[in-house]
């Protein structure tokens, strides 16, 4: 094969050294046992000369939030996007730390361990891409300015190419013209499957209240007989408690987990109870 | 004597090493237009006498009179400019490989790139990209190339090239004109704002 | 192995009596993206093992090895197949020539993503935005919107789109397979096991 010299990959060591030589007037951190580029703080932690554990988050943020301050909004989002990868591994580290661990001493100390791993997998990885994304800039920005043959075909072989099959109407044609025209986007995964369609407290309860009105008592398997969506069953008992605490009805419950029976209890019921009634579940 | 071209090359001052030869085979290879003489000395700038010269040993090369094998393309003015054509040799070779190469259908992203073109001309390619979302460059090539859009004029400012839709396409479609497209702005209501109305019929 | 393909060819005896390296570049003049070997001695007739020691030829050929001069284009092999470039130390001549404004750079955060997906493709939209720890929405449109990338297909359980690099992402980064981008592994060294080996090269 002949060997075509704008081809030939670079080592990576080259990748490598391009970072390394990157100018590093960056943000700077200043803690009591490093001072110097960000980019250096993580070159060390990933080079294990300095343990992560003992880098104060907060310090690190409360520099970096200075230093945005005095930032061009333009630096700002690449560098801000940058930071977000370390500060959440860093948080889901102390997270990890933070969470109880159950019986064993020395589960702290794994966990921590853990995740100071899956710190350093991510910083790592993160930076690999980082790193390599050099190599691409410089490749993109060489062949930009490369100029490669590209032009129409001449007239006497442009009628060589075979006829052309034709099977739209006017009419498919607009409609390809609509579906051309339709905004662009991009498909977008729906969160539906993992949240339930929003149920109203305060409906359930209006319904809650009907039911109760009219038969006097009711137990709580009946007034969600029927109701298939957890949502709703959860906003009915939501509802009844609520009730409750407007002394509007009173239940009784003969044992644990047993039937629960509910028995319309209100003086005075106005409707206008009902519009305010789990107010303290709105956002 | 072809060196003596080189020569003349060399000696000339204007900013390039390279030999004027290779200068004027890097612009005849992007051009799509012949071009003239003294276009193609402003471009590599030397002398329109230098360039003729130059010509006249790349024609030789090119048709196997100089160093080298002959090669598949040469040299020809046409219509008082310059430009590679295949050589007449292959032909037949070129036109099996055309006829076995484009595909008898348009895919769909061509034909939707030739609705908006149809409905929105004269648009640029920028602004076709702008609206499918998609890089158009290779489709508008096979849509020229298809004869079913041609350039109207490059715009003034930006020199962007404005396209729009030939005859072919009205025969494809059997209508005698645009006008008979049937209208899609009613049905692009909230939409159609952003476009340039009178263009969206 | 292909040879048997290319006797079929050897049946239209008309274009085979004129050398190899022309009928080769009669092809290049006209093709207007890159054209693979097998497609090429499809093309032409002749047996890939024929057309890959004629490319070299004319590799050499046009870079002054020949016994001609060396040529202002050059023969690449980008992005899986053979294309005709301007030689290099034209461009900027050529640039002057067409005065086109150069293509907006990519930024950082798209170049990052670009990067992610090309060694870790097919990948999803949130496996990416897990890696960068931000929202590639955005950087995902505009690599879509050049067609560096593409849309793969649906995971059959989430419906979530994978992406991966195209073609024409290999022309742009002058590189002729996946194969040629720098192994990125060794910068992974210490923390490569949690990552999904295999994918990272």
């Amino acid at each position: 094969m002949a060997p075509s010299p704008e081809t030939a990959p670079e080592p990576a060591d080259a990748v490598l050294e391009e970072a390394v030589r990157e100018p590093a007037d960056g943000f700077r951190v200043s803690l009591s046992n490093f001072d110097g580029p960000f980019d250096l703080l993580l070159n060390l932690i990933s080079k294990h000369e300095m343990d992560i554990t003992e880098v104060s988050l907060s310090a690190v943020t409360n520099e970096f939030i200075a230093y945005l301050r005095e930032l061009g909004p333009e630096e700002e989002l690449d560098q801000a996007s940058e930071f977000l990868v370390v500060a959440a591994t860093l948080l889901d580290m102390k997270v990890v730390g933070l969470l109880p661990q159950g019986e064993l001493v020395d589960a702290e100390a794994v966990a921590l361990l853990e995740a100071r791993d899956l710190l350093f997998a991510r910083l790592l990885q993160y930076r690999a891409f980082k790193e390599v994304s050099a190599w691409f800039a410089r490749c993109l920005r060489r062949e930009d300015r490369r100029h490669v043959r590209a032009v129409r075909l001449d007239e006497k072989h442009r009628k060589k190419t075979p006829e052309l099959v034709w099977s739209l109407t006017p009419d498919d044609f607009a409609a390809l013209a609509l579906l051309a025209f339709a905004p662009k986007e991009i498909p977008h995964v729906g969160l539906d499957h993992l949240h339930a369609p929003l149920v109203s407290i305060r409906e359930q309860a209006a319904i809650v209240v009907t039911l109760l009105r009219g038969t006097e008592t009711l137990s709580f398997r009946e007034l969600v007989a029927g109701v298939n969506e957890p949502g709703i069953v959860v906003a009915r008992f939501i509802s009844v408690l609520e009730l409750y605490r407007h002394a509007a009805l009173s239940f009784e419950q003969l044992e644990p987990l047993g039937e629960l029976t509910l028995r319309w209890a209100a003086d005075s019921w106005s409707d206008e109870t009902l519009a305010t009634l789990g107010a303290d579940y709105d956002r | 004597m072809t060196d003596d071209v080189m020569q003349n090359a060399e000696a000339d001052v204007a900013a390039v090493d390279t030999p004027l030869t290779e200068r004027i085979e890097a612009i005849l290879l992007i051009i799509d237009e012949p071009i003239g003489l003294v276009a193609l000395a402003a471009a590599v700038g030397s002398p329109v006498a230098a360039v003729r010269q130059s010509i006249e040993t790349l024609v030789d090369d090119y048709d196997g009179r100089g160093r080298g094998p002959r090669r598949g393309f040469e040299l020809r003015e046409v219509g008082g400019g310059w430009r590679l054509y295949v050589r007449e040799d292959h032909d037949d070779l070129v036109a099996e490989f055309i006829g076995g190469q484009a595909p008898a259908r348009l895919s769909q992203a061509a034909l939707e790139t030739l609705a908006v073109i149809a409905y929105k001309q004269p648009v640029t390619r920028g602004q076709v990209a702008s609206i499918r979302a998609v890089n158009v460059d290779s489709v508008v090539r096979t849509l020229l190339a298809r004869g079913l859009i041609t350039e109207l004029f490059a715009d003034s400012e930006t020199g962007a090239i404005n396209y729009g839709t030939t005859d072919a396409l009205l025969q494809h479609l059997g209508i005698n004109s645009l006008d008979d497209l049937p209208p899609i702005s009613p049905l692009l209501d909230d939409g159609a704002d952003g476009f340039d109305e009178g263009t969206i019929r």
